[in-house]
């Protein structure tokens, strides 16, 4: 059953086109991640489907009721944001139960949404407090819990980890995603860390320019990006891509000629101008490598040793490559190394439209 | 699959409805008294109205006449070089304290106390005070005379050569603890790193608030010139209860002779040609300010 | 071999170096400078008429007489009015109450407005009331003059306090609307999905926000109104005026000679609320004349 | 233009303020001892009629306070009675409908034969209709003169101007102000005028003021004039202040030796305590011509429709011309009495000399009733300037012509 459905969605500012015929279908209980850099939209879209932006043109249903003019109170939908967003003069228990009053919802009800949404989140001690009073973590669970007691089946996350510092973040990220677990609503999350929506992620939507690039499962995402954009987004350390021709079954670039042996084609394989991308982590060093379809030797200009894993910097095909190794690889700067991929792991992008070959 | 949603497509005009109420106030006095009295006042000024408006239009008599009256062009040359020296001295004065109150000293707070206490003083009460102080018989003067300087002279308000010196020296005192403040908090904002840079680059106190701090502090002059340009121009009060004008009509501010061809001459036109006359020269002070304030960063 | 002081520890500071000197004896001067007017109109104000003939301005009373005080306060004359500036006093604070809570009122909910709730054009009537914060009122004193005629508010206090709203209006409005851009948004909307209105965030979640800016305004309109001269003289009539006004009138309605101690005295009693004022509010004092200097 | 003024008539009516019943507010700019002490009797003499005077005093000068007046008659909000000079200035608010016809009182009192001379009547005259009451008449032709400051150079007190002119030196030498003199324009142009009377003589400024003959305002009569008054600019050059009554007080303390003044000042004497002929002189048309003008002060009473204000107002025209009160007030307040049947044997030397020469018929018509008030604010500027400055002669006399070129 669909949850969420934004239809052709067009936003404008003035001149300036923000959203451009955006549709997506958000079955119920699904977990979306709205993923992009700054400026692309996302947020925007999520404002959107809150109600507290107007749109241009399109439509947006909420459990198959259209809302397109319906106020930000009557979608049926609970947001957090950024920056908690805590009415600073209210206590905990005041900010949870603020919505509710605004809805002359009655005193006991209201009672025990707060104290049910309070024992979900643990910040039952908390409740006669001040937000000023609380740590950032302390602050955020809040801002859910105010999403929490509308007792919504949406809920409406505005890169809510940002503010954090990495190790909350981690925290707080697991939390997220055990509430989605035990309470199955379907959530929107804006962010633009693309490790918050790996993992969090039933599907993701990666948006650029007001545009959804690619809306998928995170592996298909990560494994097979539909074009260029999404594969350089996604990744960290970014993806290599080396800029060539595809001739009979191979790869041609600065002097070298890649195998493309168990590429699997969209279609069939066209001959004509190309990227190629093969993620760091999917380059192979050392004694394994030599068994690859694709192999070549470079020497390791830079190291960068990161305790986990390690990278390693090297040139290849003209075109600086990163490496991502082992931790214990004993590697160091002016190494000459053997190397080698599996095409089927790599991705190929047509020249011009960069779409995925 | 979609129901039909219960909500009514607001027309433009009630969206926002509540906001729009509340901003009548607001709308109605931008376009009634702000743009409308002004315009009011234009159109009438090419008008020869005496003691009632009247629509007996006589093209630019008004200010033909404006510009052959000597009590105008004095207004205009008082405005001027008390303008001229506000100008420079405030900023000066302003910043020089600002930046002494800046080099950590003790006792910040009382100096910055008595700088800024007489901007709380209306302009009347400043000019009384003024006036009790540059007394000539029992003031300043005769006070220095007693201490054996006989020929000592310094009687600015009954000397019609430097009786607008008397004023600004009133206007000074009152006005430059704003601009202190306001140079204070511009020194304030600027980064400390700054002073640290200047200091292992072995340069001075004084040059580095020259050639580094000062013009970092663009914006913050730029504000404070525009503050003083505006109250240079609507200057009224302080004239009025210090000189009221005098002696003769060596004292006289553009302000004031708007006010007394309106009211007292009973030649209203007179005074409307004189009153858009400031308004133009506020704008030619506004527009290379909001040019430098605005024009720069239209798209941010 | 000359022992050489071995560099070690704090560096030593001479307490009167030549700078700390220049620096404390030209704050010390102008300190000075700035007090002396403040500390003339006390002594001359407590001092009695022939011993300001006589003495000099600087020098402190010799014999201290509140004579003046009581004179200005309640005996000063105009014309056969001798109920001196208590008059005035009070005609100030009829005037200041009404417009300092009206101003303000309507001030804050559009700065409020102009920061949430923007609509197609309220750009640009903000605009054009940031704009007019510049005309000089020579320019609008006139038409204001008719349309407090129309309404029936001319020469009453009311038609004073609506031209004190007025007038207050940009640079308010300016102050107000800053500081509520500068809550984050997010709040806002987070109040919105809570499904507060207009006056339900307003009330419920900005105002109890704002008192700091609140009380700044406050203190910049206090002052602003208590110290006008031009729309007093204007807009109302002799019973009406406020303190200002009847003070320029007591200094200048000679009879016989000046009494420059009553005079002082007069001075310094309008002087004294937005001084009181001034010495209360300390730093928010500061703060709203710089928020509403700087960004204005 | 017609539609204008009678929509702030009709303003004026529907916002008038509701005055209880016979409690009147008058405006007015007396506020100088002598002038306090005279309006004291005005108030005390109307609230012995059962109505009540609330007295609207405005400070300073009848400039400051006139505008104060006018824009609160044309703002809608009238008093119930104001003081203002009669003549040209008030001219465009009776057009306007905004004053009160008096006409009624004016016939049944029979003013016409009463108020002598009947050209301060005629300034009140409006297309056959009176609107204000005559009060006192005011002549500016007077210098006064300190005995104090002449019995210290051990000469005698002057007879006229002439005399004064060659003592002046001595007084100076003595460190004593020749001539006291406020600074402000209608100061400074009322002495002008004085002047202009006595050495230009009454045809030369008939022509110039009245007829608005700009030639002879260039002539040689007038050059004079301004001569005389660029050596009492140099008498003047000392006197450090701007109130005319601090003036007049320079003069009661010895520290001036004279003041060319209205007969105004002689309130301020007599507030001192000074007696004429002992303590000080006053000699009329500066002793060479002794001719007055007759300005005066009136009162005008707004369009206030409240019955009630009406017979108030009504009741304040017909106590302020009365009699008793004429004589009660213009003893105090310096001035003479606009009509001629009353006794005045309680006045004291100067005003004598003053009804003498209104007797003789020594008069002549005020500049105020001659010149709008336009007119006179330029001419004002220009005083001022000229007697803070160092303008010369010619120079001022040619401005001052082109004025009167430009006058309407």
């Amino acid at each position: 059953m669909t949850s969420v459905l934004v239809k052709d969605l067009t936003l404008k500012f003035g001149a300036l086109t923000v959203l451009d015929n955006l549709n997506i279908d958000i079955p119920e209980g699904e977990f979306l991640v709205l993923l992009g850099a700054s400026g692309c939209g996302k947020s925007t879209l999520l404002n959107c489907i809150a109600g507290l932006l107007d749109v241009t043109d399109g439509e947006i249903h909420i459990n198959d009721r259209n809302v397109t003019w319906e106020e930000p109170s009557g979608r049926g939908i609970g947001m957090v944001f950024q920056s908690y967003a805590l009415y600073p003069q209210m206590t905990v228990e005041g900010n949870l139960s603020f919505g509710l009053k605004n809805a002359r919802m009655a005193k006991a009800e209201i009672k025990q949404r707060v104290a049910r949404a309070a024992e979900i989140l643990q910040i039952e001690p908390l409740l006669h407090r001040k937000p000023a009073a609380l740590s950032g973590g302390q602050r955020q669970r809040v801002a859910i819990g105010r999403a929490l007691v509308r007792d919504v089946d949406v809920f409406l996350f505005d890169e809510p980890l940002s503010n954090l510092d990495a190790k909350l973040r981690a925290d707080l990220r697991v939390e997220i995603k055990r509430l989605h677990h035990n309470l199955k609503n379907t959530m929107i999350y804006v962010t633009h860390d693309q490790v918050e929506a790996m993992t969090l992620a039933d599907r993701i939507a990666i948006m650029k320019g007001g545009i959804i690039q690619q809306l998928d499962t995170p592996t298909e995402i990560y494994n097979r990006p539909r074009n260029k954009y999404v594969a350089g987004f996604i990744g960290s350390p970014e993806i290599n891509f080396f800029e060539g021709e595809v001739e009979q079954g191979t790869f041609a670039t600065g002097g070298e000629r890649f195998s493309l042996e168990g590429y699997a084609f969209q279609g069939a394989a066209t001959a004509g101008a190309a990227w190629l991308g093969i993620r760091p982590e999917h380059i192979v060093s050392g004694g394994s490598a030599k068994d690859l379809p694709v192999t070549a030797e470079v020497t390791v200009d830079i190291v960068e040793p990161m305790g986990s894993d390690t990278l390693a910097w090297a040139t290849l095909a003209g075109v600086p490559l990163r490496i991502r190794m082992d931790g214990q690889a004993a590697v160091s700067t002016g190494d000459r190394i053997l190397i080698g991929f599996d095409p089927a792991r790599a991705s190929l992008f047509d020249k011009t439209t960069e779409e995925r070959l | 699959m979609s129901s039909s949603s219960n909500a009514r497509k607001p027309s433009g005009l009630f969206r926002n409805l509540s906001a729009k109420i509340a901003s009548v106030p607001m709308v109605l006095t931008a376009l009634v008294v702000f743009v409308g009295g002004t315009a009011w006042t234009v159109l009438y000024s090419f008008t020869s109205s005496k003691l009632l408006p009247k629509t007996n239009f006589v093209g630019l008599d008004q200010y033909e006449r404006l510009w052959s009256t000597r009590r105008w062009l004095i207004s205009i040359e008082n405005l001027a070089v008390y303008g001229f020296f506000s100008m420079i001295f405030t900023l000066v004065i302003g910043f020089t304290l600002a930046a002494l109150l800046d080099r950590k000293i003790r006792g910040e707070n009382v100096f910055r106390t008595i700088f800024l206490y007489p901007f709380a003083l209306s302009f009347v009460v400043t000019g009384l005070a003024w006036q009790w102080i540059l007394n000539p018989d029992l003031g300043v003067q005769s006070v220095v005379r007693s201490l054996g300087w006989e020929s000592f002279t310094f009687n600015p308000l009954n000397d019609p050569d430097i009786v607008i010196y008397g004023i600004l020296i009133a206007g000074l005192w009152q006005g430059t603890g704003l601009i202190m403040v306001i140079m204070l908090a511009g020194l304030r904002g600027i980064d400390e790193d700054i002073w640290k840079a200047a200091r292992v680059d072995g340069i001075g106190t004084v040059k580095t608030y020259i050639r580094v701090i000062i013009p970092m502090m663009r914006p913050v002059f730029v504000t404070a010139l525009v503050l003083i340009a505006s109250g240079i121009i609507k200057i009224y009060d302080l004239v009025v209860a210090q000189t009221n004008g005098g002696p003769g009509i060596a004292s006289e501010v553009p302000a004031k002779y708007v006010i007394n061809y309106m009211f007292r001459a009973q030649n209203l036109g007179q005074g409307f040609a004189a009153s858009t006359m400031m308004l133009v020269s506020v704008i030619v002070i506004l527009i290379p300010w909001a040019y430098l304030e605005f024009g720069g960063k239209k798209r941010g | 071999m000359v022992d050489a002081v071995i560099p070690r520890g704090p560096k030593p500071r001479p307490r009167f170096s030549r700078t700390n000197i220049m620096l404390y004896g030209t704050l010390i001067v102008v300190a000075a400078y700035y007090a002396l007017p403040l500390y003339v109109m006390i002594v001359t104000s407590l001092k009695g008429m022939p011993e300001i003939r006589i003495g000099n301005i600087f020098a402190p009373p010799v014999e201290v007489t509140y004579q003046p005080w009581v004179k200005a306060w309640s005996e000063a004359c105009t014309g056969i009015n001798c109920e001196g500036l208590s008059r005035g006093f009070w005609n100030s604070v009829q005037i200041l109450i009404p417009s300092v809570i009206l101003s303000i009122a309507i001030a804050s909910v559009n700065g409020y407005a102009l920061a949430n709730w923007k609509f197609k054009g309220s750009e640009v009537f903000f605009t054009i009331l940031i704009v007019g914060a510049f005309i000089p009122y020579q320019v609008m004193l006139y038409p204001l003059v008719i349309i407090l005629r129309e309404m029936g508010l001319y020469g009453n206090i009311w038609g004073l306090v609506l031209v004190h709203t007025i007038f207050g209006m940009p640079i308010l409005t300016l102050l107000f609307r800053n500081y509520f851009t500068s809550v984050p948004e997010e709040l806002f909307k987070a109040a919105r999905v809570d499904g507060a209105g207009f006056w339900g965030i307003y009330f419920r979640i900005m105002l109890p926000m704002s008192l700091p800016i609140f009380v700044v305004a406050i203190i910049l309109q206090v002052t602003g109104i208590w110290n006008d001269f031009l729309f007093g003289v204007i807009y109302t009539k002799p019973a009406d005026y406020p303190m200002t006004v009847q003070l320029n009138n007591i200094v200048n309605s000679v009879q016989g000679v000046k009494e420059y101690n009553v005079n002082m005295a007069a001075t310094l009693l309008t002087g004294l609320v937005p001084l009181i004022i001034y010495f209360a509010s300390g730093k928010l004092f500061v703060r709203g004349i710089a928020a509403g200097a700087v960004k204005g | 233009m017609k539609t204008i003024a009678k929509l702030m008539a009709s303003a004026a009516l529907c916002t008038a303020s509701m005055a209880h019943a016979g409690e009147l507010e008058v405006t007015h700019w007396w506020t100088s001892g002598g002038e306090a002490a005279a309006v004291a009797e005005f108030a005390k003499a109307f609230d012995a009629t059962g109505n009540t005077w609330v007295d609207g005093a405005i400070a300073g000068s009848g400039g400051t306070a006139r505008p104060i007046i006018i824009s609160r008659i044309l703002g809608g909000d009238p008093m119930g009675a104001t003081q203002l000079n009669h003549g040209r200035q008030a001219e465009e608010l009776i057009e306007a409908g905004l004053m009160t016809d008096l006409t009624e009182v004016a016939e049944a009192e029979g003013w016409k034969d009463l108020v002598n001379p009947s050209s301060l009547l005629d300034a009140c005259t409006f297309e056959g209709r009176i609107y204000c009451v005559p009060v006192n008449i005011h002549s500016w032709q007077w210098i006064w003169l300190s005995h104090d400051a002449f019995a210290k150079i051990d000469t005698p007190v002057p007879a006229d101007w002439n005399e004064f002119a060659a003592a002046a030196p001595k007084l100076e030498e003595a460190g004593i102000v020749p001539l006291a003199m406020g600074q402000q324009g209608w100061q400074q142009n009322g002495a002008f005028g004085v002047m202009t009377i006595a050495i230009a003589g009454l045809d030369a400024w008939r022509k110039v003021v009245v007829d608005k003959d700009a030639d002879t305002a260039r002539g040689p009569e007038y050059a004079a004039v301004f001569e005389a008054a660029v050596d009492a600019r140099t008498f003047a050059a000392n006197s450090n202040v701007q109130d005319w009554n601090l003036a007049t007080n320079m003069v009661i303390t010895g520290k001036a030796g004279a003041q060319i003044m209205g007969d105004w000042a002689q309130g301020e004497f007599q507030i001192a305590g000074q007696v004429a002929g002992e303590d000080y002189t006053c000699l009329p048309g500066l002793g060479v011509n002794e001719i007055l003008d007759t300005g005066g002060d009136a009162f005008y009473f707004p369009v206030i429709d409240d019955e009630d204000t009406k017979a108030a107002q009504m009741a304040l025209a017909s106590t302020l011309i009365s009699p008793e009160v004429q004589v009660a007030f213009n003893l105090k307040k310096g001035s003479l009495p606009v009509r001629g049947d009353v006794d005045l044997t309680a006045a004291n030397d100067c005003m004598q000399k003053g009804l003498d020469i209104l007797d003789a018929g020594g008069i002549m018509p005020s500049g105020d009733m001659n010149l709008t008030a336009d007119t006179q604010t330029q001419i004002e500027d220009l005083m001022a300037e000229f007697w803070t400055s160092d303008m010369s002669a010619t120079d001022a006399q040619e401005r001052y012509a082109d004025i009167i070129a430009s006058a309407d």
